[in-house]
């Protein structure tokens, strides 16, 4: 037992390590793919440091929900990332919330942030609001299919458990799961306001929606934030492992196979921020009002891949 | 009462639950139905003390309160004990009032007595700025209205429950019109008591299908009688279809849901939530009764029917919840959708109790309890809420309203846990129930049924949708009506909520709490009820702290452990990073790109913010704009949202009345000649009928 | 011999109120001799209620059974309670300067005669008399009705006496019959027409010669009672008559048109062992129920349209007594009680309604509860409750109509429910911004009569309740009893 | 063999009873229907005195008696003088098509007579057909009340009506008990009583008895 909960802190505070790490990671793929200078790989650490450093300049009739919100969202991501099986397979806080309590805690997280954007009382800030969670009930009910698909295969909501008859039971091709990953790609990139639905790097404050919602925030709150954008972008390629390529997560008890599965997660890691840069750097941002069409797409996508399951797997 | 105890009626009752075990002397009917009259009299005080507004306030009010919370012991003590019964020496010669209360009856009176403690002791504070004589007809009614909905849960035979229905009714209809001077007030009273007369005369004829007994009987309309008569299974598709529309029209279910979002905004904010939380609910008692306990048989279609209507219910809420412009009237299509997701259930453990799967029908119909328990709680605080904004500031258009937060911290923090639980965020309550009902949803392939099989899955996902489009309903009305800047000078001077309003909101908050941290109790306590429906529990395996219905590796929740990782986590960040760092702070101008004088106009209004919802979905509603020209003194954008549905079944119902009876009165113009000649006329034709 | 007593005493105070004239006091007086037959009338229900049914009078002239006499306290007591209610109603109408002090002496006076035909018409056991009464009654109201001689007032009591005269004389022709097959079994002389003999050998009755009376006397009897298509009297002698008589009129008259015709289903039924009779008052009732219905929705006037509500619910009593059956008849008989109590309590408010707002338009009468609660109150609850709204009594008969229907005639439910449906709409759309809204009505000059109007809902919300033993007993035995037992 | 005598005498005036009725639904002067109102006034009294002699029907002499005193005498008289008051003397009121009405009353006739034809058949009086054409006259007289659009021939109809109801009674079945008669009678007469005071309200206020004036009280 103790044995689990130390394995449980070591992967949440990999979990917290590796999340900026993986943020560098992706912007210099994405740099050299543009062809441009990179910057260097521990960059994200550097903003962290700084921002931690500078002085908090909060907006005068900005309340305590506000100031309490990037603590409250951290928390959340540290969380969800926590609960997510990436080296091991049994997880002590795993019991705390399956799949469908890890939707709930992306959202309360979300639905902290829209608060606290509104708090303020500024044009953009309700405007980032607005749309964060217009992608969000979209984006919801399809990551919720994804995991329901997963799920029925698995005859369990518990990841771990969903881990384990994915990686470690008798191998099968799930033909569902194929669709149910498109879906999950492309909700991802929405839930990460990553390129098509949103630009993390944009400065044109009209077609923000994730900018938007924090450009109040300044220091050691921005920092928080910006940590927890990088373990929630974790936490969704940590799930996309679980669920698609669960090979190598060391199963129950199973210490020798621990530092391989390590080297296992850096490589796929590795190659997912790759294939994220890559997809961005190929598509565009699309307007607002086609997000709803994409997300839509990426839920039919997932419905589809259940049925399938019914179909050919049943 | 003591008249009632001679008569009482035990054996024949306890079979509805599997075992019989010996009644103790004192049933608790005997105390609801104390309580029952405790509160009539108190309607009777308040007519009696009529010019004394501080009695009324200082008095009455507490002393319901006081009820309510008895109430809530009574239904927690019910839910433990086998059925109760007893006859009053009332009602018809051969059909007197017939009362019960098991385990059923008991969670609904437990519901009913936590949300009206709360939702009373606001009352008292809230009616205190009203004048002596509507304040009292406003407590006349108020504990009318309590009363009938206790005795609507204590009823056992057709005649009493729909005396009791409509008694319900009738004083929420005057409850609603308390404010008649105005118009529209009026229309949705009237709107309303028209639906409910409608549904109430749906099901005085489902009860008049279910009879049991020799045909016409009065006596057979006993629900004893009903349990035991057996009908066919076409008559009891009508039975049910009656009784679906009776109480979809009492619950809001669409279509049969325009006057909800009339009468709520219109009501009192203490009776739009007891309406909302408490009455919807007993158009759920009593479809569950009907369909669980009167109905000797069931069929699998009604459980898609009812499965299919709550969807579109919850959808159809929600989307439109969004798009409002009043708090109010959100909070109304906000309970739509809410009473959609609870008849979702109601549907999937129709199938599933249909279908021979009893584990997974309690799952489904602990689901559908919790949520209504839940939606009690939440709806209610919020509503209460909103009372004390409309207290404060005298407004409930959003687009007035902002940045209260900081004039009235206790509502607003209150109200905040209303509004994440509402939106199905863990920790709070209305997450689990969400999540049980996804649960059932999940186990649906165990069904020998291969379209529901796949259908279902997928109705989850509409289940979903409606979650998270709450949230974004939530967000809406959080943020625009607390956060942000105020809209309007004159908010900067709104008072908190006074210490009655307070102490009914944090009852209802901590239940909204406790009830999100402890559900394996819950589940525990919901037990009796699916036992005596289902004829099986809902057993948690694992320790109490996690909610684990079915098996722990199946699907799990620990909320506690969920709550404690991110409170810990949060504290340790917000002490570690003072330590480590800093924790200075410098007050500024807000940012916001630089853009100078913004002013609080420039934030979302209502309209703004429900914009995107009514560009998706412009299919449901039809919007009518009203867009400022450029040469608008005072420019203003408004855009409503209208109801299709109105325009498409209710519009042509009054045409073709109105035409019919354009046609009757030309019968009638005024000429006797004409007269006599329907008389002759009829004579003729009758003498010719009879000897030809 | 509390009959004499009962039957002596309206006519006397009629005569007494004819020289009384418009001497201060005329309203009390009027309401003394109400008192008294009330009176007299609990006497004689006291002494069925111990004694039973009874025969009186030389060869049995009068008779009382539980169907007649808990119609005579009925009557008795909506009649005390009226004439409570008009006299602050009668002042203010003078002080309105609406009705001069000829008119007050005729108005008392034959009101009395008015109580007092009703009364001979429901105890007499000779149909002839019976006739003779009802047309009593007619010509009794006729006047009454043009009270206020205005040209509405005129031609509404001109179509009341012509057509309810027509009516009327059809009723006799139909005696004629009734006596003609009568006298070959119990030959001629007097006691041909007495109905308890006729109840005796109803089965040896010819079958052809009592059809075709039993036609004469429904669509006679049958326009009093205000049946489709024979009520187009009713509505205009209700709007334009003073409201009191639209309360007595549509109170009692109406239930003593029915009686009659009850009467003389009960022999019909026993003459042809057929249906019929039942069949044609189903098939009149439900006309009625939906003319009214729909008509209604159209009405303008406050009191046109509870005169058509009173066509409404008379033809579901109809209705119901013609389903028979022990559970229908009680039904029936709860309801003509319950109507009775509720209309005439709704006339009252409505009296007092029209005489603040000082016109019949419901357009102008505004607010009421807010200028005048009790009256507002009055006529809110007094609608609620005709509507059938529980826990008022009329939804306690309109519960077992109903029921019953669905086994006995499933076919005419949802016509019926159709029926009560657009008239809630209808008369509910209509009251409600009578009641409420913004308040505007001058005070009235009298303090307003609404005792009458609370003890009457007083009474019907009891009856929803808890009907007593005593009386559901009695009920039954009528009902029985009109099942020719 | 009397009887037949006066069974052929009952049916003749039974038959001239009709003859009046049909008189009347063709007449348009209102002071001609007067008249024939006391003719069959004086019918129906002669038929109910032979009724009465030749059966012995001693209490019939009464109601003889009352039908000459009211509808030969009364009545006609009373009327007259109104017709004098009111002027109405010259008033010619417009005829709904005479044809018309003759045609749908000889229908009525024939209709009536068919009804009556199985009760003649059991009839255990003299008097067998007279019961159709009792019928008849009712029928007649409710038809004319339809056709007249003035108020005193509408009550000039009325009592037509009660004629022939009265005749049904004495001729089919030997008149009613002594009382009913009575109270019939008191009826008629107070009826009479309440229809003058009426004409006059109606007059003064109308200034004419055209019941075109009281059409105003409809559903609009």
């Amino acid at each position: 037992m103790t044995a689990g909960i130390l394995l449980q802190l070591a992967q949440t505070l990999l979990a917290l390590l590796l999340a900026p790490l993986l943020v560098g990671w992706v912007n210099q793929c994405r740099a050299w793919m543009l062809g441009r200078s990179a910057p260097p790989l521990l960059q994200p650490y550097h903003t962290l440091r700084k921002l931690l450093h500078k002085d908090v300049v909060l907006a005068h009739d900005a309340t305590s929900l506000f100031r309490f919100a990037p603590h409250i969202v951290f928390a959340c991501m540290a969380l969800a990332a926590g609960i997510v099986p990436t080296l091991a397979n049994d997880l002590p806080f795993s019991p705390a919330a399956d799949v469908i309590a890890l939707v709930g805690l992306l959202a309360l997280a979300r639905v902290f942030l829209a608060l606290a954007a509104m708090d303020v009382g500024t044009a953009f800030g309700s405007l980032g609001a607005r749309r964060e969670m217009l992608i969000a009930f979209l984006a919801e009910p399809a990551l919720l299919m994804v995991f329901f698909t997963a799920s029925l295969i698995s005859q369990s909501t518990e990841l771990p458990h969903i881990v384990e008859r994915l990686a470690h039971q008798e191998f099968a091709l799930y033909p569902s799961m194929a669709f149910a990953a498109v879906a999950f790609w492309m909700l991802s990139t929405a839930e990460n306001a990553r390129i098509p639905v949103d630009n993390p790097t944009t400065h044109l404050e009209l077609t923000m929606i994730h900018e938007a919602m924090i450009l109040e925030y300044s220091g050691r709150h921005l920092a928080l934030i910006e940590w927890a954008v990088a373990l929630k972008l974790f936490t969704y390629s940590a799930l996309g492992i679980a669920l698609f390529l669960p090979w190598g997560i060391a199963p129950r008890g199973d210490w020798a196979a621990l530092p391989l599965a390590l080297l296992v997660l850096v490589a796929k890691l590795m190659l997912g921020g790759a294939a994220l840069a890559l997809l961005e750097t190929l598509s565009a941002k699309m307007r607002l009002f086609r997000a709803p069409e994409f997300l839509g797409t990426a839920f039919l996508l997932a419905v589809l891949g259940m049925l399938v399951h019914f179909l050919l797997e049943v | 009462m003591g008249a009632g105890r001679a008569l009482v009626v035990r054996s024949q009752c306890s079979w509805a639950i599997g075992w019989v075990r010996p009644v103790p002397e004192t049933a608790p009917l005997d105390w609801a139905w104390g309580v029952v009259l405790y509160w009539l009299a108190l309607a009777a005080a308040a007519l009696a003390g009529r010019r004394q507004a501080a009695r009324i306030t200082r008095w009455i009010l507490p002393l319901g309160a006081l009820g309510g919370l008895l109430m809530a012991g009574i239904g927690a003590t019910a839910l433990m004990l086998p059925p109760s019964a007893f006859v009053l020496p009332m009602g018809l010669p051969d059909l007197p009032f017939h009362l019960r209360l098991d385990a059923l009856s008991g969670f609904f009176l437990l519901l009913l007595g936590v949300a009206s403690f709360g939702v009373t002791l606001h009352a008292t504070g809230y009616f205190r700025a009203l004048a002596a004589v509507p304040l009292a007809e406003l407590a006349l009614w108020y504990h009318l209205f309590l009363a009938g909905m206790a005795l609507v849960l204590l009823a056992d035979d057709a005649y009493a429950f729909m005396v009791a229905w409509e008694v319900m009714a009738l004083a929420s209809y005057f409850l609603v019109t308390s404010d008649h001077a105005v118009p529209e007030i009026r229309r949705a009273g009237f709107l309303y008591l028209l639906i409910a007369h409608v549904g109430a005369v749906a099901l005085l004829l489902c009860f008049g299908v279910l009879h049991g007994g020799e045909s016409g009987h009065a006596r057979s309309y006993a629900f004893d009688a009903m349990r035991l008569a057996e009908t066919t299974p076409a008559w009891a598709s009508v039975a049910f279809l009656l009784a679906l529309f009776g109480f979809g029209a009492k619950a809001g279910l669409v279509p049969l849901h325009v006057w909800l979002p009339e009468a709520h905004p219109a009501a009192p904010s203490p009776v739009s939530a007891l309406m909302s939380g408490v009455m919807l609910k007993t158009a759920i008692y009593g479809l569950l009764r009907v369909t669980f306990d009167l109905l000797g048989v069931t069929l699998a279609w009604w459980g898609v029917l009812a499965l299919a209507l709550g969807l579109a219910s919850a959808l159809y809420g929600v989307i439109f919840a969004a798009v409002q412009s009043d708090m109010k009237r959100l909070l109304a299509w906000s309970s739509i959708e809410n009473i959609g997701l609870i008849v979702a259930g109601f549907g999937l453990t129709l199938i599933f109790h249909v279908d021979g799967k009893p584990m997974l029908a309690a799952l489904t119909l602990t689901a559908l309890l919790y949520h209504a328990l839940n939606h009690a709680l939440f709806k209610g605080l919020l509503f209460i809420g909103t009372g004390s904004v409309l207290h404060a500031t005298g407004e409930r258009r959003m687009g007035r309203l902002g940045g209260l937060i900081r004039t009235m911290p206790w509502t607003a923090w209150l109200t905040l846990i209303g509004a994440l639980a509402i939106a199905g965020l863990p920790p709070l309550n209305g997450f689990v129930s969400e999540w049980l009902l996804l649960q059932a949803f999940l186990l649906t392939p165990g069904l020998d049924r291969p379209y529901l099989n796949m259908v279902i899955p997928v109705a989850a996902a509409v289940v979903v949708l409606a979650a998270a489009l709450a949230a974004y309903v939530m967000v809406k009305f959080y943020g625009v009506v607390f956060l942000g800047r105020p809209r309007d000078a004159a908010l900067q001077q709104a008072h908190d909520a006074g210490w009655p309003e307070r102490l009914g909101m944090l009852w209802l908050a901590a239940g909204c709490v406790l009830l999100g941290l402890f559900p394996s109790f819950v589940v525990e306590g919901l037990a009796p009820v699916t036992r005596q429906l289902i004829g099986l529990a809902l057993v948690n395996d694992g320790n109490p702290l996690l909610l684990a219905p079915i098996a722990a590796e199946r699907a799990s929740y620990a909320p506690l452990l969920f709550l404690g990782v991110v409170v810990t986590v949060t504290v340790a960040v917000f002490f570690g990073v003072r330590r480590l760092f800093h924790g200075r702070v410098r007050r500024a101008a807000p940012w916001d790109c630089g853009y100078p004088e913004q002013d609080a106009c420039m934030q979302d209004s209502a309209e703004g913010f429900g914009q995107p919802i009514r560009h998706i979905f412009s299919a449901f509603m039809r919007v009518e704009r009203h867009t400022p020209d450029p040469f608008d003194r005072h420019p203003e954008y408004r855009g409503d949202s209208r109801d299709r549905l109105w325009l498409l079944l209710y519009r042509p119902v009054g045409e073709a009345v109105a035409w019919l009876s354009e046609r009757t009165g030309r019968l009638q113009h005024g000429r006797i000649q004409w007269y006599l000649i329907y008389s002759f006329a009829t004579l003729i034709v009758l003498l010719v009928f009879v000897t030809g | 011999m509390e009959i004499y007593w009962l039957l002596a005493l309206p006519f006397a105070g009629g005569a007494v109120l004819a020289l009384w004239g418009h001497r201060a006091g005329a309203p009390e007086v009027n309401a003394a001799f109400s008192l008294a037959t009330l009176i007299g009338a609990a006497a004689l229900t006291l002494r069925v209620i111990a004694h039973g049914p009874a025969m009186i009078g030389g060869h049995g002239w009068f008779f009382i059974d539980p169907f007649n006499v808990f119609l005579v306290a009925l009557t008795a007591f909506v009649a005390f309670t009226t004439a409570l209610f008009s006299r602050p109603y009668m002042r203010i109408e003078a002080d309105h300067g609406r009705l001069g002090a000829g008119r007050l002496r005729l108005y008392h006076a034959s009101y009395q005669i008015f109580v007092g035909t009703m009364l001979v018409a429901l105890t007499t056991n000779n149909m002839g008399i019976l006739w003779v009464a009802m047309e009593g009654a007619t010509l009794a109201t006729v006047l009454l009705v043009s009270l206020y001689r205005t040209p509405a007032a005129l031609e509404a009591a001109w179509k009341y006496f012509i057509l309810c005269g027509v009516g009327i004389a059809l009723a006799l022709f139909g005696t004629i019959l009734l006596y003609f097959a009568a006298e070959k079994v119990l030959g001629d002389g007097g006691t041909a027409l007495l109905w308890s003999h006729l109840n005796g050998v109803k089965a040896q009755l010819e079958p052809t010669v009592l059809q075709l009376a039993f036609i004469f006397l429904l669509v006679g009897y049958g326009t009093k009672v205000g049946l489709a298509p024979l009520h187009n009297w009713l509505p205009d002698a209700h709007a334009e008559g003073p409201t009191p008589i639209s309360a007595v009129l549509s109170g009692l008259l109406l239930n003593v048109a029915l009686y009659a015709v009850m009467r003389c289903k009960v022999l019909v039924d026993g003459a042809l062992g057929t249906p019929l009779a039942g069949n044609l008052m189903m098939g009149f009732g439900l006309l009625s129920v939906l003319l009214a219905a729909f008509l209604i929705k159209r009405q303008t006037d406050v009191k046109r349209l509870f005169a058509y509500s009173s066509i409404e619910h008379m033809g579901l009593i109809t209705f119901a007594f013609g389903m028979g059956g022990a559970v229908a008849n009680f039904a029936a008989l709860l309801h003509m009680t319950m109507h009775s109590l509720t209309k005439s309590a709704i006339f009252f408010a409505v009296g007092h309604a029209t005489q603040a707002a000082g016109t019949q338009a419901m357009a102008d009468i505004r607010g009421l509860v807010g200028s005048h609660p009790t009256i507002g109150w009055g006529l809110m609850l007094g609608t609620v409750a005709i509507l059938g709204m529980p826990p008022f009594g009329v939804f306690a008969s309109e519960f077992l109509i109903i029921t019953t229907t669905m086994h006995a005639q499933p076919w005419a439910t949802p016509l019926l429910l159709l029926a009560l449906g657009v008239t809630f709409a209808g008369v509910f759309g209509k009251v409600q911004p009578m009641v409420f809204g913004e308040a505007g009505l001058p005070r009235l000059p009298h303090q307003p009569a609404l005792v009458p109007v609370f003890i009457h809902l007083a009474l019907v919300l009891t009856l929803g309740l808890f009907i007593p033993a005593y009386l559901a007993d009695w009920y039954r035995q009528a009902a029985t009893l009109l099942l020719g037992g | 063999m009397s009887l037949t005598y006066h069974l052929q005498v009952v049916n003749l005036l039974a038959a001239l009873l009709l003859l009046i009725a049909f008189a009347m639904l063709s007449q348009r002067r209102i002071v001609a229907l007067i008249t024939l109102l006391a003719w069959q006034g004086v019918a129906l009294a002669a038929s109910t005195a032979i009724v009465a002699w030749s059966t012995g029907q001693h209490h019939l002499y009464g109601s003889a008696a009352l039908t000459v005193l009211l509808k030969v005498i009364v009545i006609p008289w009373y009327f007259f003088r109104l017709v004098r008051r009111l002027e109405m003397d010259r008033e010619v009121e417009p005829m709904i098509n005479v044809p018309t009405t003759m045609l749908i009353g000889i229908a009525l006739v024939i209709f009536a007579f068919n009804l009556a034809l199985p009760i003649a058949q059991m009839a255990g009086t003299v008097t067998r057909s007279t019961l159709g054409i009792a019928l008849a006259s009712v029928l007649l007289a409710f038809l004319m009340m339809i056709t007249r659009s003035k108020a005193m021939p509408q009550v000039i109809g009325f009592l037509a009506m009660e004629n022939g109801l009265f005749f049904a009674a004495t001729s089919a079945t030997y008149g009613m008990p002594m009382v009913v008669e009575l109270g019939v009678a008191l009826d008629v007469l107070v009826a009479l009583f309440v229809l003058g005071i009426f004409f006059f309200h109606i007059r003064e206020t109308f200034d004419s008895l055209d019941l075109k004036h009281m059409e105003k009280l409809k559903e609009r």
